[in-house]
């Protein structure tokens, strides 16, 4: 195995399209060294990408914000001004592991890791956001979305890695929330999670939201009906629960040591319905 | 596998090691540099008796190659102490009973210390989120609350 | 030993809470455990594990293994002594499988080579040809007739005709005419349980480190409740003879009855013997998880009759564990120590153990007690709830007390299972007030501590200070007890007092630290170790005064003339005697060896308040308090830490810890991320009200207290999420999956 | 004579009795009269038993005296954790 530090984007794509065996992206490193440690890869090349100009940054940009890929969740959590725009994206990144990991977690990471139940993905799907990729063929944008393919694998082609994630702009009287279930108060995977963001209007109506789910389908679920059954709406009884409805609706999990199909489809909806009542809050809305 | 030459910060001290690129820098401090005081429970970033900082940040060694800390200050339990006199967090430690078998205690207190220099008047309960990543199987984490909590006490009227 | 209690005694350094006299140098990093030591020439070795549950070895190809640069040895089972012991073949085909893989885990090969990494990569090179057998995990399953066979040729004599070969251990406890009183109660009430395999979970991983040279005789280090016993299992699964070998516990990063027996030391051993290298081992927290001990699994059923009044009229109870592939005897405690808390007429307990291909059993804090009193306890519960009767009055109203016939034979001497109770019940947690989705449970505990086989030297030093050696690890702040206990006999400052652990070529043979016995029985041998160097002392400042030793008394430290006939002389300290040994007879020392009896059996009672989560089955504990009473509590410090310790492992027992096997036969979780013991954030502050019940068995009343404290919360707990979401949960863990699924049939 | 209590499953070997005669002055001669009396005894005996002497567990002290009035009762040979 190779340790490679680059110091350029150019440099770090180039070695890693030009390695044939396996390559690795070292970030926070908080999965890549569980994966070696377990003897569950074996990589030729390791590339630390932290020492790429601009990588550990949180910029403004455009009212919104730009996030390296090797900014830590703790360093997240110390943005005031990021926290106050997207509250829910910050806090799904916090919620990854203990204080130890969170000095070196990082949100590109935890989406790139590929595990349905990321605790940061809910959020930046919520919230459309973007991710900047750097590959062999020069630089590209991609919808944070459309990145995990299936639990471990992404659809990132060989020699491309993550430099930033970008979150938007918000109309006023926007915000979202995130919440995961775990069987303990922290250090757990989560069973089931929910994020939602949305945005009202001066009565208090939904007049925007996206609603998406973790840890119930193959990868990150965005639920459009969960959306639609809030929006126009003053998260009047009736819209939660149809809200609820359509998330179980939308899962589609497995059974396993974490949790069973029954349960994770059942949480989903509560953690849906609990999220959306904080987004809400958070937005200013009152019912 | 060709090793790799790093010049680091432990403790403040310079040092200079080698390692293997895909070794860790638990294991870089444990068997090539004699910082035993760090601790392996699971190597998997579960248990947290690895704490050490990195560059100030609290990091779990296990979950860190050692070839990272290249320029990096690390600190250990071993750094924690003035010489003979011991930090008020290891003082209280020992005046509280908060330690039974001690495994856990070397990266508790490193924890503990990371926090109180955050945030010197934690609540109780910031205590124990601080430090659920750091497992302790004997005390039930009761006397490790007090402990801390006794020790940021002092250190605020010190 | 009998209780000095004439006239009362008064304590002057048993009862304080001094400093730990390892303390520094575990605040420090400094103290050195399992995995600290390493030795110049040093190997590494790792050891391969199967990946079956249960299979037959065709064969083991380890050449291209061998051949692989760094590589200095590989060994098998055939490398150890065979054993005709069935106890001791079981340790060693448990340390490296011999004929068949009996769990997913087990060791079957080990390599030491110049490089962990090496040693690693040849694992990867020895082809092992398994011949895959049916496997059975699930102890209920087990029991069939048609269940695959995990051993056979194991069932003792006790198990009767015509059951599965699985079952290898049969046993019956109790007294009185069940029929006649379930025909007195108002309300019968039976049930079924099953509780889950949990992991002592100890953050230290077990390492050690062998070293043998070329005439056989070898240094071990390792991390272990028991040097002596460690010695006489590798001694024997070696070949060798006790006394080349030579056994040094290192600090222990927690044991809870897990590191009670060997695992890789043996295995050590035979690869330094064959490199003529000095190795180590390190496991990784997934093989400790797949092939150290858990605690059995189990499957209960209880049935209780109560009168309207809450008189206990009848119990009974079946318990089938299986304590893993090997046969153990854990089912026989939790047999006896199921309805230990109750004065009971009529009362039946039947245990099975039962073969299954899981890992073997391991001891682990009070083993097959808290199993059982969770069932009992939970019915007893139920009971109370259903007649509308307070559970602690019942409780009161049916506790054992000096001369109960206990459920398990004996009659109980003084025991402090009312007065616990009755603390329970005077303190305000039991009164306050409980919100909206909260509950309330309690359950009481037992266990019955031990003493055994315990020897102490306790040396005077010429500057007035002493050394004590004693021969079992400092497992939670033994060392401190120990020296309090020596100061308060020899009347001198605890800081004069420095204490250490012995290896095994240091000091005559002390038992496993285990059965909650140190406090017990190391103090009481310092005790008697101490009161030998007194009477050496008075028979020195007898001579120097010239008169009779009978006319020398000990008092505050110092030989004193017994009375105004004895003479006029002034006091002659422990130091001021130390100081001229030389000239009077040579160095001082005390020394005492027994066998430790009457240690004296244990209570304790739980309340602890919950909040259950309707929407997500989560469950917050908000409140808890330990009643135990430890006799006298020598630092009460670290009795309350065995207190609140020993709860939070049932807290996590009762809520989320368990062994979860696939259909594969293979285990699922096999590291701190899913095998879930809790964090900080999960606890609320755990309240302890120690009472002090003298134990008649020792001089100052003392009882071991390590063990009662996991008992009662597997109960505490479920009965207060049963009360707050008003349906009975009967399965252990009770994780947000379970408590959702009953709610929903509620 | 000291009438010793067995445990339950072990009555099989003792004629269906829950408690049997022996002639015994202490733990030993308990042991070797129980063996010889109840052959049946014998494997769990060797396997390893204790004895609660009025109340007092004691797991091997062979001379551990018995007086007649004693209350003696078999226990498995038990060890903690």
């Amino acid at each position: 195995m190779r340790f490679a530090r680059p110091t350029t984007a150019l440099e770090a794509t180039t070695m890693l399209a030009e390695e044939t065996g396996l390559t690795r992206i070292l970030s926070g490193g908080t999965d890549v060294m569980v994966q070696l440690k377990a003897g569950a890869i074996e990589p030729a090349l390791i590339v630390d990408i932290k020492h790429i100009p601009g990588l550990r940054a949180i910029t403004s940009e455009a009212g919104g914000f730009r996030i390296g890929s090797a900014i830590s969740g703790a360093e997240l959590g110390e943005h005031a001004e990021l926290r106050a725009l997207w509250p829910g994206v910050v806090e799904g990144c916090e919620l990854i592991g203990s204080t130890q990991i969170q000095g070196r977690a990082t949100m590109a990471g935890n989406l790139c890791n590929g595990s349905p139940a990321a605790d940061a993905v809910p959020g930046l799907v919520a919230a459309n956001a973007v991710a900047r990729i750097v590959g062999p063929r020069g630089e590209r944008d991609c919808l944070v979305a459309d990145i995990p393919a299936s639990p471990g694998k992404t659809t990132l082609a060989k020699g491309e890695f993550l430099t930033s994630i970008f979150l938007p702009a918000r109309p006023p009287r926007s915000a979202d929330a995130y919440l995961r279930f775990i069987p303990r108060t922290e250090m757990d995977i989560a069973v089931a999670s929910a994020a939602v963001s949305l945005t009202l209007d001066a009565t208090n109506v939904v007049i925007a939201a996206r609603v998406a789910l973790g840890a119930v389908a193959p990868t990150v679920r965005l639920v459009p009906a969960a959306a639609d059954a809030i929006i126009g709406t003053k998260l009047e009884d009736e819209a939660v629960a149809a809200l609820m409805v359509a998330c179980s609706a939308a899962c589609s999990p497995i059974d396993d040591k974490r949790g069973t199909i029954e349960f994770r489809t059942q949480v989903a909806g509560v953690l849906a319905k609990r999220a959306v009542l904080i987004a809400y809050t958070r937005a200013g809305g009152k019912k | 596998m060709k090793t790799i030459h790093v010049s680091t910060f432990v403790n403040g001290d310079a040092v200079e090691f080698i390692c293997a690129p895909d070794e860790s820098l638990l294991d870089v401090l444990r068997n090539r540099l004699g910082l035993t005081g760090v601790k392996e429970g699971c190597g998997t970033g579960d248990c947290g008796a690895c704490s050490v900082t990195l560059d100030g940040r609290l990091v779990c060694a296990c979950l860190v190659l050692g070839a990272e800390a290249e320029g990096a200050a690390v600190g250990t339990v071993e750094g924690i102490a003035d010489g003979d006199t011991l930090h008020p967090l290891q003082q209280s430690f020992i005046d509280h009973a908060a330690l039974q078998c001690g495994i856990c205690t070397p990266g508790i207190l490193v924890a503990a210390k990371a926090l109180l220099e955050k945030n010197p008047d934690p609540t109780d309960t910031e205590v124990r989120y601080w430090l659920a990543g750091n497992l302790c199987r004997c005390t039930g984490y009761d006397k490790i609350i007090h402990a801390v909590q006794d020790a940021a006490q002092k250190m605020r009227s010190a | 030993m009998a209780l000095d209690n004439s006239p009362k005694r008064v304590f002057t350094v048993v009862g304080t809470r001094p400093p730990r006299p390892d303390g520094v140098d575990k605040v420090t990093g400094r103290a050195l455990y399992g995995a600290d030591v390493s030795a110049p020439g040093m190997l590494s070795a790792h050891i391969l594990r199967s990946p079956h549950p249960h299979a037959a070895i065709v064969s083991i190809d380890a050449s291209a293994a061998e051949a692989l640069p760094g590589v200095k040895a590989v060994v098998t089972a055939a490398d150890f002594a065979p054993q005709e012991d069935d106890f001791l073949r079981d340790v060693l085909d448990n340390c490296m499988a011999r004929d068949k893989v009996l769990y997913d885990g087990h060791a079957i090969a080990a390599v030491a080579a110049t490089t962990s990494a090496i040693a690693k990569a040849a694992l990867k090179l020895i082809k092992v040809t398994y011949k895959a057998l049916p496997h059975v995990t699930d102890v209920d399953v087990a029991l069939r007739a048609d269940a695959p066979v995990v051993q056979t040729g194991r069932s003792l004599e006790t198990v009767p005709e015509g059951m599965s070969q699985n079952v290898t251990g049969h046993c019956e406890f109790g007294h009185g005419d069940l029929e006649a009183g379930f025909a007195k109660a108002d309300l019968v009430v039976t049930r079924s349980f099953t509780t889950a395999a949990t992991h002592q979970g100890y953050i230290e991983p077990h390492a050690c480190l062998a070293s043998m040279t070329a005439d056989g005789k070898a240094d071990l280090w390792c991390c272990t409740q028991g040097q002596y016993n460690v010695r006489s299992l590798c001694a024997a699964l070696l070949g060798m003879e006790a006394s080349q070998l030579r056994v040094t516990a290192s600090e222990i990063g927690g044991g809870f009855g897990g590191k009670t027996t060997v695992f890789i030391e043996p295995v050590a051993l035979a690869l330094s013997r064959k490199t003529g290298r000095p190795v180590k081992i390190v496991m990784s927290r997934d093989e400790v998880f797949k092939a150290t001990g858990p605690t059995v699994s189990s499957s209960i059923d209880v049935k209780i009759g109560m009168t309207k009044d809450g008189r206990i009229t009848a119990g009974e109870a079946q318990l089938r564990y299986s304590g893993g592939a090997f046969p153990c005897g854990t089912v026989d405690m939790g047999a006896q120590a199921a309805f230990a808390a109750y004065d009971l007429a009529a009362v039946r307990t039947l245990g099975w153990n039962v073969l299954t291909n899981r890992p073997k059993e391991a001891a682990y804090r009070a083993p097959g007690a808290p199993q059982a009193i969770y069932a009992v306890e939970s019915v007893v519960d139920e009971l109370c709830q259903k007649l509308g009767l307070d559970p602690l009055n019942v409780r009161l109203k049916n506790a054992a007390h000096k001369g109960t016939k206990s459920s398990y034979g004996p009659t109980f001497d003084d025991i402090g299972l009312v007065a616990t109770l009755e603390a329970a019940k005077a303190h305000p947690h039991y009164s306050a007030p409980l919100g909206e989705g909260q509950g309330r449970g309690l359950s009481a505990g037992f266990w019955f501590n031990f003493g055994g086989n315990t020897c102490v030297s306790l040396n005077v030093n010429t500057d007035g200070t002493v050394g004590i050696t004693e021969g079992n690890p400092d497992i939670g702040g033994s060392r401190a007890a120990i020296s309090q206990m020596a100061a308060e006999e020899l009347g001198i400052p605890y800081d004069k007092i420095r204490t250490i652990i012995a290896d095994t070529s240091s000091l005559g043979h002390n038992d496993v630290t285990d059965g909650s016995r140190v406090t017990f029985s190391v103090g009481l041998a310092t005790i008697e170790a101490a009161r030998d160097a007194i009477t050496k002392m008075c028979h020195r400042a007898a001579r120097i005064w010239g008169i009779d030793e009978e006319a020398v008394v000990w008092k505050d430290g110092a030989a004193q003339p017994a009375g105004p006939n004895a003479g006029k002389f002034p006091p002659m300290t422990l130091a001021d005697i130390a100081a001229v040994s030389f000239n009077t007879g040579g160095p001082i020392a005390g020394h005492y060896e027994f066998n430790a009896d009457g240690a004296g059996v244990s209570f304790g009672v739980h309340l602890c308040d919950v909040e259950v989560d309707r929407e997500t089955g989560a469950t917050k504990v908000l409140r808890y308090t330990v009643f135990q009473d430890a006799g006298k509590a020598v630092h009460p410090s670290y009795v309350e830490g065995q207190m609140q310790g020993g709860a939070v492992q049932g807290i996590g027992w009762a809520l989320n810890e368990e062994y979860i096997y696939g259909t594969d036969g293979r285990l699922q979780n096999a590291g701190f991320l899913d095998y879930r013991v809790p964090v900080a954030s999960d606890l609320p502050p755990i309240e302890t009200v120690i009472l002090e019940i003298p134990n008649p068995g020792h001089p100052y009343g003392v009882r071991g207290v390590g063990e009662t404290p996991i008992v009662p919360p597997l109960a505490a707990v479920s009965n207060a999420v049963s009360r707050a979401i008003g349906t009975r949960l009967n399965s252990l863990p009770m994780s947000p999956p379970r408590i959702l699924k009953a709610l929903s049939k509620g | 004579m000291v009438a010793v209590t067995i445990w339950g499953s072990l009555r099989r070997f003792t004629d269906g009795q829950g408690q049997v005669e022996v002639k015994a002055s202490n733990f030993k001669e308990l042991l070797d009269n129980l063996s010889q009396d109840y052959p049946g005894l014998k494997p769990q005996i060797e396997r390893g038993v204790s004895l609660a002497l009025d109340g007092r567990i004691y797991r091997e002290a062979w001379f551990t005296e018995i007086g007649p009035n004693s209350e003696v009762v078999l226990m498995p040979y038990m060890a903690g954790g």
